[in-house]
């Protein structure tokens, strides 16, 4: 009665193509992607890590409101975004401010979340980028019936769902990815396991072999990857997202990485772990690991590091630009959106505030 | 092809010919949840449609609401007009994330980029003697969530016109059909166009008090309406139709009219709609009214098992006793 | 990194220890029970089967709201209370009155919520049998809190929590399995997998190999066992009752069996399945499967089969005595269980019926 | 220990105080949610009570509401009396079903045998600078279901009394603590028995109108009071602290004693406690009133990114404002 269950469990061993020295390691059934991919890999991871820098600073100087990190998670956050393509569509959570630029969104309008000016700054329909969700793992639904739809009109599109490793608990990403099994919808679920939920560990989220073993259980595809290795990224969710558009239904991908720095800038990690247990994740930093064996390739000289960096500089200076620009808040957008057409009432509620702000002016 | 014909129907016919009008109308309206496909619903609402437009346009889920209506969002956010059913009431509560957290707020999150029309059918409220969690009446929670509509026919003209233009609607309706109402049948013209949502009407003419009543509620105002003018007393039925977006200027109108209002609702009265009809009514009418605005409601009490909903439920002779109460003497 | 994984996957195929011929059938790792067990198992499911009968029987003479039969899956009802101890607990679902009734529950307090009197009859604290659940899988984490507190305070407790196939894709029940296996709790999760929730068919609530292959996704072992044999669910049952009593946490067991008659009396099965497909079915009858190896190793005689008969016919007695007997609805359980202390708005609205009720009593 | 002097102590340093004394004081008391162990949760209100209490009283759960208080539940049938933290109020959306379906009808459904002492904290409301889903004022979502207590406390002093009494209460509470109030610091002597839960009290005496609020809203009255004060208008303050069961008593004497009357809340007006709180004030005190009740609440939208919340908030300008449209001609 069982169907043949074997290739639906992930490796024993998360996949790795370039190890925390930078060389190659031998994989069979994994290739190396090509040059290209990791040099362009390389340019992003630069300006992945130039975006948390930054937008870390801005948080500093009160031009962002808050501030979840992916500094660590860079390869990630670009490898995801790099195997996808135009028509495709990507679903990020709170903590992927730098895939979601990294996918060509605006920095600017990326951060209007953060920043606190409305809830949400890109347009996503034009960027195939969902807001940023943060009621966790609720976004992994959306997914589902986006690429649902795509998949009832024939057209090709492959959804990429990201979510933590503490989202993992919620009811919802059980329904997501049992929906996504049963309709076989084009759906890569990408679970970033960076240890943490906040203060809360990953023993204290699961007590599975690893979170890609719940795969089996919907029939889903898994497989397991170094998190901090952007080589074996590329290739696992290249090829998890090559299997979906082919039809073979939705995969599930676990990257095993670390949240080197606080959950948000108003946390303290201070209280539920020791630098010690942080340390040893600093060497295994992504971009050192590919610029190592970038240097060794001989892919990766100077002219082309001082070229990445400008670009990431001018990144951060398009930031610094747009976050220390005042933006004027318009009272109207409160009451503009929440309908198509504004009922009687919010149209009374608008006038109200009309005119608190008109006296105030007159004051 | 709906009838020129006015028809006896029910409101479970009436509601199947709009979801089977609207498909057959437009290729980006699609219907699932729990046993709609081949079942035709466990009320028999969605009968026939698989038949009709095949697997891919009315199908059966995976039994998980927040399933569901998370995955009527993402296709809603793609191009699609979903229309969803939550088997009873209170099978609709696991999906109460989505409804509050997404259905209810992507259009504002986006400011009007990603827009969701998509309708949440939910069969709702009781007197139909059905075991605990079968009889909620639950429009309170959603009545309070800004961006949804919030609607609940009374008869089947209504059930197909507003149901037609629920899925019609670029943004979330929450859609309340009665239970008990489902196989009442009544004359319908399906051809005739309805008062658009957002709408009261008033059911019957009165002067001397205004009952305010939707959904269930409304034929037992009417009956109790019927009751008083045998009694000599000339009541007013006001049908809200929509709850959310609410007819201030109808309900207001006709309160002014008579003087006199009681609200009558199945859900429990605290915090509830009929709190709020009782407020702003009393808001906008103060001076009108010739006594305080009186309440019908269930009580305060989870939905009673079978033996004891009658009990529970609005009757003719509590709305009576309401307004007997409403301060003739002042009159 | 992968814990040892192997221990956590069902078995390819169900366990069975009797085949539908009444043979027994060797199986490694799992032994026959012993034939007192055997014997009693027998009674009670003569006792399950003659419930539903009589249940049936009730509801089409207006005795009975509603009901929804566990006929052709007694062997579950009776394996998983069969193998409780006094202490240990049951949460039920509204399919298992015929478990809640094997438990020792008076079958007419049994049958309150169905009959429509209240929503539930016997009482929880005095039988450790939680009331029966309606809002699907959502009992499966109260069972979890029962088992966990027991836990806190050392008590041996186990929790016996059921649910059926269409269940398992709520999003509680991978929350309860998942809060279960961290806090290594002792609940046995057991799926009645009958193939069907109302009309929708298994291949439409999953993909998995099967529903036990869950189980791994939360580190709780799991397996397969064959629904309409008993002894191999008593033995399989109770093997996870041991090993969830002595700390090794939850488990989970899928029960592969069929639902035979309607959803409920309400429902109309001609509408989604044939007659063909149900057919096949009839002939692995639990009762007739056991009755057969019983009487093939000389251990059912007419003497007790006449004996049991009888038994069971007393409990249909007293099932159409208690419910063909009128009671009377007091209206002020409407109000006087909301709270301990009614609210003075609650006593306000008891007034009002109360009232109401003098006022019906003088006309 | 509770300390015997009066002491100045933050909303949140009251709350972790009651934590503490009702685990020393009860082995039965438990606390689990996220982040609540080590961390001592987002807003640190569990602060040390791992440390004091070990890991199997106070401690982390995986990430989901539906199974914290799913668990919750479970354990409260079983001899426990559970205390379980949201993180923020829309996050315990997750959770509704499980609340509604059981948390408030556990006892109901058993008829008293099986009860549920169960405390949900919820850190709820707005003000504070935060993201969207942080912000939420979701009371009428509990206040309008039958089962649950809804508490809402606005000072250090009563957020202690109150929680304590939520712990000992037989019945499950649904305690709402107001963010923005948890740095703010008053004297408070906690050794001082509070009011029960169920009593309104009059903050400040007024004769010429009665602000109503409860929660983040009643400083903000306070404030408006103090405002109004300065232009020789004298208003009473009543703060509800208990949502659910309503002290109709306290309220409505307050209305009669002045006539005229504001209510005051954060969350969206319609169909909400605000409403209730109008509807049952008219309803009981039609006759002294010499204007309809007014609403300065938030609007129906929404909870506002924090750019513009401050125009969302009720403020002692748009409170101000209301009171001045008392139709104080009539007076
Ligand atoms: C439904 C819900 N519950 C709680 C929260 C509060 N919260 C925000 S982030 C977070 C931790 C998430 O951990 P994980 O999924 O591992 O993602 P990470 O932050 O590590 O990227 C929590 C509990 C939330 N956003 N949504
Ligand atoms: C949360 C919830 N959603 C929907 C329902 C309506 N409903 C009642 S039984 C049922 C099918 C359940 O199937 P399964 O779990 O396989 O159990 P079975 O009835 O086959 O024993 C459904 C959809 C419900 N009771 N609860
Ligand atoms: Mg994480
Ligand atoms: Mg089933």
């Amino acid at each position: 009665m069982t169907r043949d269950a074997a290739h639906l469990l992930p490796s024993t061993e998360p996949v790795t193509l370039i190890d925390s020295d930078g060389h190659p390691v031998p994989h069979v059934g994994h290739d190396m992607p090509d040059p290209q991919a990791l040099v362009s890999a390389y340019a992003a991871l630069i300006a992945a890590r130039r975006f948390n820098d930054q937008a870390n600073a801005l948080v500093r100087q009160g031009r962002l409101a808050v501030y979840p990190s992916s500094h660590g998670q860079e390869a990630c956050q670009v490898a995801c975004v790099q195997v996808l393509g135009d028509g495709d569509w990507l679903f990020p959570t709170y903590r992927d401010s730098a895939a979601i630029v990294a996918r060509g969104v605006d920095p600017v309008e990326a951060l209007t979340l953060l920043r606190g000016d409305w809830h949400s700054g890109y347009d996503p329909q034009t960027t195939n980028v969902a807001p940023q969700a943060t009621p966790l793992a609720t976004h992994l639904l959306h997914a589902v019936g986006v690429a649902h739809a795509a998949r009832l009109r024939g057209e090709p599109t492959v959804v990429m769902a990201l979510c933590g490793d503490g989202a993992t608990s919620e009811g919802d990403f059980h329904e997501a990815l049992n929906f996504a099994a049963v309709f076989r919808t084009p759906v890569v679920f990408f679970i970033q396991n960076n240890e943490y939920a906040i203060s809360v560990p990953l023993a204290r989220q699961t007590a599975a072999p690893s979170l890609a073993h719940k795969g089996i259980g919907y029939g889903v595809p898994s497989e397991r990857v170094d998190g901090n290795d952007v080589a074996a990224l590329l290739t696992v969710l290249g090829d998890a997202v090559s299997r979906a558009r082919a039809g073979e239904g939705p995969q599930l991908i676990e990257a095993h990485t670390y949240r080197v720095q606080a959950h948000t800038n108003a946390d303290d990690p201070r209280r539920y772990r020791s630098e010690d247990e942080v340390t040893p994740w600093l060497s295994r930093d992504p971009i050192t690991r590919l610029s190592d064996y970038l240097a060794e390739q001989g892919l990766l000289d100077d002219e082309r590091v001082a070229a990445c960096a400008a670009d990431a500089e001018q990144l951060a200076e398009r930031m610094r630009a747009g976050l220390n620009a005042e933006t004027a808040a318009d009272y109207r957008d409160l009451f503009a959106h929440v309908y198509a057409v504004p009922t009687s009432q919010l149209r009374e509620q608008q006038a109200l505030v009309a005119d608190e702000l008109s006296r105030e002016e007159v004051r | 092809m709906t009838s020129v014909v006015p028809e006896k129907m029910t409101m479970a016919n009436a509601l199947n010919r709009a979801l089977r009008d609207a498909m057959r109308a437009d290729e980006s309206v699609v219907m699932f949840g729990e046993d709609v496909g081949a079942l035709g619903g466990v009320f028999r609402i969605t009968d026939g449609l698989t038949a009709e437009f095949g697997e891919q346009r009315c199908f059966d889920t995976p039994l998980a609401e927040a399933g569901i209506l998370g995955m009527a969002i993402g296709m809603a956010m793609n191009g699609m007009r979903p229309i969803v059913e939550m088997q009873f009431d209170a099978f609709a509560y696991p999906a109460f994330e989505q409804l509050i957290s997404h259905a209810a707020k992507m259009r504002n999150r986006t400011r009007g980029r990603v827009t969701l029309p998509l309708v949440i059918r939910i069969p709702y409220a009781g007197g139909i003697g059905g075991v605990e969690h079968h009889c909620d009446s639950s429009e309170a929670y959603y009545a309070h969530t800004p961006g949804l509509h919030v609607v609940a026919p009374s008869d089947p003209a209504d059930a197909y016109g507003l149901l037609r233009a629920a899925i019609e609607s670029p943004d979330p309706v929450v859609f309340l059909e009665p239970k008990k109402l489902y196989f009442s049948r009544s004359e319908a013209d399906l051809t005739l166009p309805v008062p658009p949502i957002g709408t009261a009407v008033v059911r019957r003419p009165g002067t001397d008090a205004t009952l305010i009543a939707y959904g269930p509620a409304v034929p037992i105002a009417l009956e109790a309406a019927e009751a008083a003018a045998q009694e000599g007393r000339s009541l007013q039925v006001v049908d809200l139709r929509s709850i959310v977006p609410f007819d201030d200027e109808t309900v207001c109108a006709a309160v002014r009219s008579t003087g006199r209002a009681v609200v009558v609702a199945e859900a429990a009265g605290f915090a509830s709609v009929s709190a709020e009809v009782v407020a702003r009514v009393t808001e906008r009418c103060f001076h009108s009214l010739h006594a305080p605005i009186r309440r019908v409601t269930g009580f305060d009490i989870p939905y009673p098992p079978p033996k004891l909903e009658h009990l529970h439920l609005p009757s003719v002779d509590r709305i009576l006793d309401a307004v007997d109460e409403l301060q003739w003497e002042y009159a």
